[in-house]
């Protein structure tokens, strides 16, 4: 046919090579951030200001309940033993007084300071720090709402995680298992008879005064952090483990 | 309009009729996909399955069509390995109805799957002791060969074929076509087997399952040869009624007798084992698992009538029709006994799906009925409209039979 | 540089395999399928500590006492309560259910008013207050309460305030209390609240009452059952169930003494003249009364022709009793009075009164709001009769827990007509809130502080209160709270101004309630006894109640539907039962449609041909035919309780001897 | 196929004598493990409210009940008649039909307690186990779940909602075993070695006649060991070999007949066969 004659000038592989190029970069590069969208905690949380400021236990929060399930994030209920803020409907009232009405009392965040009644409440020193209190006290705790917090290593619903049947697993024991585990390799650094925590969570978290944003598959909702199945199944098999479908899911 | 595409030498219908057949293809087209949208959307609770019947007539369609199907590859292997030259002047039909009957298959299984989101699972979770995964790694496999085998048929196209690149693609493709048809062989056969051995295997229930020697090899060649059986014939109805339609001769008489004679010697043999299977299923498989041959059936429609007309009417009568040459070679009673085979053969596969399901197991159970509802016809008959297309497509356009020219002029 | 084809097919080619190579495809594919394991329209779990808390749920006739479990303190199942002797970790199917209705549809979301035919506005609960108090300062001492709780102080509550405003219109809805109690402490006059130490004997015998499913403190009597039949082991007592028709009693009942429905007094008087024969005795002056007549009216031969039941096996069955080291007789048959004290009776000529494994008597517990009336005056008015009457014509009726225009059709339906100004306290939006000319919103039992005061059946004196589970997600209150805020708002004192502290009291009051009474006097019902002899001679209904299904006055709740049976309920069209014997005289088949008739009113349904129903009698299912509520029960079925006859015994009205007739369509 | 050894193998005996065939363990199940009521329309989806209705819970079919109770009759007329109730969770069959079927490997017979796991994010929905399952103990979900506006506030976190288009069964309340192994450790017990009751599921809980008792059939401290070697004991389809973890006592013999299909002639052997041929 009369398009068919060819063309020479570009006879060679160029054209092949460039969009190979163009989309194996695109690919690689621009796809990972359509796909992860990044998420704001809902206020920020310093670890180190209740560790090392307070001195407080990781298992302060982060504890085993008395049935064997494990105490993720804590409640309102326990962060008030700390940050009292005695009847909340009299902060509400104060607060609405301020603002004007009781339903838009998150605008007194837009102000650093005042009412009384809130820095009253304030036991923080720094002033990010104090940002950051002021909006739990007035988002969550004056509202009797709980802080809706992103888990970075949120599992579905059909996955139970034991953390019990995980709590004597220690780093030395993962850093001394053998075959290629990227996790085992990076705990080696620092093998010690410690908790595990940062086996799977945000590493030394406790050393850290603010809260990453949360990155989400756009698509599943799942954390970029996410483990996903082969990871639990790989370090079942090494620790020789049963691996049933039944062990994890439900 | 369209005269310049059509097969060298062939007249073809005008284009107004063209359309108004296509516009008859269409409505039907149509509506399944309006129905098929729906199942999509809002689950296959818009069917009439139940939790009883959970394969019915999507699983009965699929197995009749892949089974009537066989005549590709079974004329693959006859014309390209035992070198039956006489076979390719309908050669050509049989790839296009296997490719129709399983392409059409894998979308009724697409539907049919709760969850197609995850139809590969298939693939990357396979569990090698399920019959399900042979069918469906053979399934799809022998689709990708029948879409190899279609191809060069397509590239024949007498437009196309003026393009060097893609005449020499085409010959040298129908060089290796017997690689492929082989291939083509293997993986079909596997599969038929397969089909019969996910009802063999039904341990739970007593109509379809078989153990031992009757499981395998038993049941896997028993699906097999009833597919080689009924496959060759079907194409030649097929071919018979395009004649009919088109008013004009395609394949030479002599090439349809020699697949009913094909297909009479297969059904002969299938028939000796099914008999024997029958026999060895009513007389100890079912009293083992406590039950008898007359509770195997119930009123009308799980009457033992089917069972006698697949055996005999369906089975016997045909293959006798077909094997005896002086009734082979009666045009009437080669189409009937044709008709007659490929009826037997789709009452097998049904009553391996449904009775099979309908039969109660627990004594205090009962049995259930089901009838399916117009979701089920209509992507059914979406599938059969989307075969006329691929048909009506092919024959106007494609060099699908040699011999029309000669036999026509 | 122009892009030519040639140049845009290879620049297809290698993008296509770059494409390949990157993580676009592949992980596309993969998260396509974790999307459809993490669809948003499904919804997710709720995380947090997790507790069982222990609580009462009135929803079922005797009350389920319960534990509720949550979940970061929001309810989301219900288990039995395995310290609770009511409960000994069973419960029942609707209470199985309890959490779920939480969030029912059908729940009412707050107080409403009454604008027009079916027409309603929301109002405060104060509005709601103080329009009531004006309704009732002008009504006077024109008030009616109807109580549906049988077990709770919030009785308490409505009687004083009643009483407060000076009438003593309480009418209770019928029950086999109700039965119990008239025959007992009004015919006979006992002293106590009748119960039946089913846990203790070693032949119980079951009267009609179908006490393994829906009659008495249901999931205590099945406790009983269970333990007198160990698994794997052999009975330690032999359970008998007399009734017209199979039911879910009778199929773990070591055996079934078919009787119909209109002789079930004469069943238990032809016992009666069996032990008398044996030569049991009764200390009552009125046993020579007695002896007259059953010799007269209730013979062997007698009974066999108003009963079925032969004389042989009623001789036997009355031969077992006697045998048996501790047996009792509970009877119970469409809350008739005169059934009740022929049970009473065989009880007592087989000495079985306030004994281990008998019939007890126990001491009621005083009432703690000073004007309230006690238990027994509480079930001696007659609901059916005085509205039959035109006695029942308040200017203010209350309907505390209950659904009479549901349970009690033929009058409840006229109450709205009699009464001036109707009150509804509903939890949820059932056939009487959709009448009321104010609908209060009752919380659910989960969101309100309740009580069981000895749940009717208990052979001890049991007392369970609960507080509040959860905090109520609608605008509602519980029922007695509301009745005595409105009490201090019009200025009445009735003692107390919290329901929580009736409670408490209440629970001291049961704690001194101890131990067995049971005095008896006067008469021994013969009266009532003397016209059960009655037949009509037609096609009998045999009406009976399946928890499942529902009650007078609740509906099916929502994971109920699919624990009825295609044999009970198909699409819209209810079921009766009917015997093979039955179904051939009326030219019936299984499957027929039907019409059943009783006092000019029908019902429609299908036959269900079924070998466990008495020739001659039509089994039908009480607790289809809702006009209210939500799709899990409205429209579904034909309501039996139309069809059944009222008959103005002297003991009170009953419902025994309901003849129907059944009609092909 | 070779039949998995478990050390330990929860198992169920049902005194279907004991069972009045109330429903609650029915509920209990529904509500335990986040089976929606059966509602006709779904309001937030217009085009299935316009095109089709969802299903009436009175069409047995295409219910989801995990737990079935069955009603039993002798097939005598009045008044030789006798009604039986038989619940029917899932098997846990030692032979499983449903396993070796399944193309996905979304269901197995692998954990240490003989459970049959059932997968719903691996499933794909042929329905080729339910095909296989004689017990009819396999449900597919043919809608998505739906609860009235609110009700979904009360799920429970002990089972994961599925959508629709895949198969799920009875699991004998399996998060409860998980849970009550947590438990076991927190308190120090061995989690191989639950004490009896210490994991039970919701029906034989909520049970008011303990009709349903569980534990370990491997156990013989376990109560269900010993009554599975009850002479009244058998098993339903114990002739098709599926070695069923379940278990049913009843003394009145046509019960216990109708436990298995007999063909003419083989009644009687079958029936005492069924009764002692477990160890």
């Amino acid at each position: 046919m009369e398009e068919m004659r060819a063309s020479k000038q570009y006879g060679g592989a160029l054209p092949f090579l460039l969009g190979f190029l163009v989309v194996a970069v695109a690919g690689w590069v621009l796809f990972p951030d359509i796909l992860f969208v990044d998420k704001e905690q809902p206020f920020r949380f310093s670890h180190v200001a209740h560790v090392e400021g307070q001195g407080m236990l990781c298992e302060d929060c982060h504890y085993f309940r008395e049935d064997g399930s494990f105490a993720g994030f804590p409640t309102n209920e326990e962060c008030a033993m700390c940050h009292d803020i005695g009847d909340p409907q009299e902060l509400v009232d104060a607060l609405a007084e301020v603002t004007g009405s009781p339903d838009n009392i998150e605008d007194v965040l837009k102000q650093e300071e005042g009412p009384e009644a809130l820095d009253y409440l304030i036991l923080s020193a720094e002033p990010e720090d104090i940002q950051a209190e002021r909006a739990f006290i007035v988002k969550y705790l004056a509202q009797g709402k709980e802080v809706p917090w992103y888990n970075y290593q949120f599992q579905p619903d059909n996955v139970f995680f034991s953390h019990k049947a995980h709590a004597d697993l220690t780093m030395a024991q993962v850093a001394a298992l053998e075959g290629g585990h990227g996790e085992a390799e990076a705990a080696e650094a620092d093998a010690e008879d410690g908790t595990n925590c940062n086996l799977c969570h945000l590493e030394d978290i406790h050393l850290r005064s603010d809260t990453p944003p949360f990155q989400e598959n756009v698509m599943t909702g799942y954390s970029k952090m996410t483990m996903k199945m082969w990871q639990c199944e790989r370090c079942h098999a090494q620790m020789h483990q049963s691996n049933a479908c039944y062990v994890c899911h439900k | 309009m369209d005269s310049k595409l059509f097969p060298e030498g062939a007249t073809r219908c005008s284009f107004g009729q063209y359309l108004l057949w296509l516009g008859f293809i269409s409505a039907m087209l149509l509506w399944g996909v309006y129905a098929s949208f729906l199942i999509f959307y809002n689950g296959i609770g818009v069917t009439a399955m139940d939790n009883y019947f959970g394969f019915a007539l999507w699983i009965t369609f699929d197995l009749a069509v892949i089974a009537l199907g066989a005549g590709a590859f079974f004329s693959g292997f006859l014309k390209y390995i035992l070198k039956i030259k006489q076979l390719e002047k309908i050669i050509n039909l049989t790839v296009i109805v296997g490719f129709i009957c399983y392409s059409g298959a894998m979308l009724i299984l697409t539907m049919d799957i709760g969850q197609p989101g995850r139809a590969w699972f298939g693939y990357w979770h396979p569990n090698v002791h399920s019959m399900l995964t042979e069918v469906i790694f053979c399934i799809t496999c022998y689709c990708t060969v029948l879409i190899i085998e279609f191809v060069p048929l397509i590239l024949e196209q007498k437009q196309l074929n003026r393009n060097k690149f893609i005449h020499a693609l085409a010959h040298n493709m129908h060089v290796h076509m017997a690689l492929f048809a082989g291939i083509g062989t293997f993986l079909s056969t596997f599969h038929q087997g397969s089909l019969g051995g996910m009802y063999g295997v039904l341990i739970g229930r007593p109509y379809a399952y078989r153990d031992g020697f009757f499981i395998w090899p038993w049941t896997f060649f028993l699906f097999v040869l009833s597919a080689v059986a009924s496959g060759p014939v079907f194409t030649v109805l097929i071919c018979t009624i395009m004649e009919k339609v088109t008013g004009k001769k395609l394949v030479e008489y002599k090439v349809k007798a020699l697949m009913g004679k094909i297909a009479g010697s297969m059904l002969c043999l299938y028939l000796f084992f099914k008999y024997l299977d029958t026999w060895a299923w009513a007389t100890d498989v079912l009293p083992r698992m406590g039950f008898t041959f007359d509770q195997m059936f119930y009123g009308l429609i799980y009457g033992k009538w089917l069972f006698w007309s697949e055996l005999i009417v369906c089975g016997l009568v045909p293959a006798i029709m077909l094997i005896v040459p002086a009734f082979r070679n009666r045009p009437w009673m080669l189409y009937t006994a044709a008709l007659l085979n490929c009826t037997g053969i789709v009452i097998n596969r049904y009553v391996f799906t449904v009775q099979t399901l309908a039969l109660p197991v627990m004594p205090f159970d009962k049995w259930y009925t089901y009838a399916p509802n117009w979701s089920e016809y209509a992507t059914s008959l979406m599938i059969v409209a989307y075969g006329l297309l691929v048909l009506t497509l092919s024959y106007r356009y494609l060099p699908v039979f040699p011999q029309e020219r000669e036999l026509n002029s | 540089m122009g892009l030519n084809r040639r140049a845009f097919i290879q620049f297809s080619v290698g993008g296509t395999l770059g494409l390949l190579v990157t993580p676009v495809i592949w992980k596309t594919l993969d998260d396509v399928s974790i999307w459809t394991q993490n669809w948003g329209w499904i919804p997710t779990l709720k995380k947090g500590v997790e507790e069982r808390v222990p609580a009462v749920s009135k929803l079922c006739p005797s009350g389920c006492a319960l534990r509720v479990e949550t979940v970061g303190g929001e309810p989301y199942s219900t288990t039995g309560d395995e310290d609770n002797p009511l409960s000994k970790g069973g419960l029942c199917p609707i209470c199985a259910d309890a959490v779920p209705l939480l969030y029912s549809p059908t729940r009412v979301q707050g107080p409403m008013v009454r604008t027009g035919e079916g027409q309603y506005q929301p109002v405060s609960w104060d509005e709601a207050k103080k329009l009531l108090a004006e309704k009732l300062g002008a009504a006077g001492s024109s008030v009616a309460v109807i109580s549906g709780d049988d077990t709770g102080s919030g009785n308490e509550v409505f009687s004083a305030l009643l009483a407060e405003l000076g009438s003593d219109d309480y009418y209770m809805m019928p029950s086999p209390q109700m039965a119990a109690t008239r025959a007992w402490n009004g015919l006979m006059g006992g002293e106590g609240q009748i119960g039946y130490d089913i846990a203790g004997s070693d032949f119980v015998l079951f009267a009609g009452a179908d006490a393994l499913s829906s009659w008495g403190p249901t999931v205590s009597n099945m406790n009983a059952f269970a333990e007198s039949h160990p698994a794997g082991e052999k009975a330690k007592s032999t359970y008998v169930y007399a009734g017209p028709a199979r039911n879910h009693t009778s199929s773990v009942c070591d055996s079934w003494v078919p009787v119909h429905p209109e002789g079930m007094s004469a069943f238990l008087l032809g016992l009666a003249y069996n032990l008398i024969t044996e030569g049991r005795y009764l200390e009552s002056g009125d046993f020579a009364a007695l002896r007259s007549l059953l010799a007269s009216k209730y013979s062997p031969a007698q009974v066999e022709k108003l009963t079925g039941v032969s004389k042989k096996s009623l001789a036997e069955l009355a031969g077992k009793l006697l045998r048996a080291s501790a047996p009792v007789v509970v009877a119970d048959y469409g809350c008739s009075p005169a059934v009740a004290a022929a049970g009473i009776i065989v009880n007592l000529l087989l000495g079985r009164m306030n004994t281990w494994g008998g019939m007890v008597a126990l001491p009621e517990v005083e009432p703690v709001l000073g004007s309230a009336l006690d238990r027994p005056t509480r079930f001696a008015k007659d609901l059916p009769a005085d509205v039959a009457s035109g006695a029942f014509a308040p200017k203010v009726c209350l309907i505390y827990d209950a659904n009479p225009v549901y349970g009690l059709p033929q009058y409840g339906e006229k109450i709205a007509e009699k009464a001036e100004f109707t009150v509804a306290f509903s939890t949820f939006k059932d056939e009487t809130a959709a009448v009321a000319d104010l609908v209060l919103p009752a919380a659910h039992p989960f969101e309100r502080y309740d009580d069981l005061v000895n749940p009717f059946g208990v052979a001890n004196t049991t007392y369970v209160a609960s507080s509040p589970v959860v905090k109520p997600s609608l605008d509602v209150m519980g029922a007695p709270q509301f009745a005595l805020d409105l009490a201090a708002e019009m200025g009445l004192d009735l003692g107390f101004e919290n329901f929580e502290e009736v409670l408490e009291a209440k629970a001291e009051a049961a704690e001194a309630a101890v131990g067995t009474v049971g005095s008896y006097s006067v008469g021994l019902g013969l009266p009532a006894l003397s016209d059960a002899d009655k037949t009509s001679g037609q096609l009998a209904l045999y009406a009976y109640s399946q928890l499942h299904i529902g009650s007078a006055s609740m509906a099916t709740t929502p994971h109920n539907p699919t624990t009825i049976r295609d044999t009970e309920l198909q699409g819209k069209q209810m079921f009766v039962r009917i015997n093979s014997e039955t179904a051939k005289a009326n030219g019936l088949k299984a499957g027929s449609k039907v019409r059943l008739s009783a006092n000019g009113v029908e019902c429609q349904a299908l036959v269900h041909v079924d070998e466990g129903v008495m020739p001659g009698v039509v089994a039908a299912p009480l607790g289809f035919g809702h006009t209210a509520w939500d799709e899990f029960s409205m429209g579904k079925g034909g309501n039996v309780y139309k069809l059944l006859t009222v008959s103005a015994g002297s003991g009170g009205s009953a419902w025994t001897g309901s003849a129907v007739t059944i009609a092909k369509m | 196929m070779q039949v998995k050894e478990f050390k330990i193998k929860w198992g169920m005996v049902i005194d279907i004598d004991k069972c009045s065939g109330c429903g609650a363990c029915m509920v209990s199940c529904q509500v335990e493990n986040n089976i929606a009521p059966m509602t006709q329309e779904d309001p937030h989806n217009h085009l299935q409210m316009m095109t089709t209705k969802r299903d009436d819970p009175s069409n047995k079919l295409r219910t989801l009940t995990w737990l079935n109770v069955y009603e039993l009759n002798n097939g005598k007329a009045f008044p030789e008649h006798d009604v039986a109730y038989l619940p029917r969770p899932c098997m846990q069959c030692g032979h499983p039909a449903c396993v070796p079927v399944c193309p996905v490997v979304a269901t197995d017979k692998n954990e240490e307690g003989g459970i049959v796991s059932q997968i719903y994010p691996r499933c794909i929905g042929c329905r080729y186990c339910m095909a296989a399952c004689p017990y009819h103990a396999r449900y597919f979900n043919w809608w998505d779940p739906l609860w009235p506006d609110g009700m979904d506030k009360t799920l429970s976190p002990n089972a994961s909602v599925r959508p629709r288009g895949v198969v799920e069964k009875c699991n004998f309340c399996h998060t409860r075993y998980m849970k009550a192994k947590d438990r076991a450790r927190e308190e120090g017990i061995d989690p191989m070695e639950l004490p009896e009751g210490y994991y039970v599921p919701a029906c034989v809980e909520a049970c008011p006649t303990g009709a349903i008792v569980f534990g370990d059939l491997n156990n013989p401290e376990h109560k269900v060991a010993q009554l599975a070697k009850s002479p009244h004991s058998f098993r339903l389809l114990e002739k098709l070999g599926l070695d069923p973890q379940v278990y049913y006592m009843s003394k009145r013999e046509w019960v216990r007949e109708q436990g298995d299909n007999h063909a003419a002639g083989d009644h009687n052997s079958a029936v005492k066969q069924a009764s002692q041929g477990h160890e």
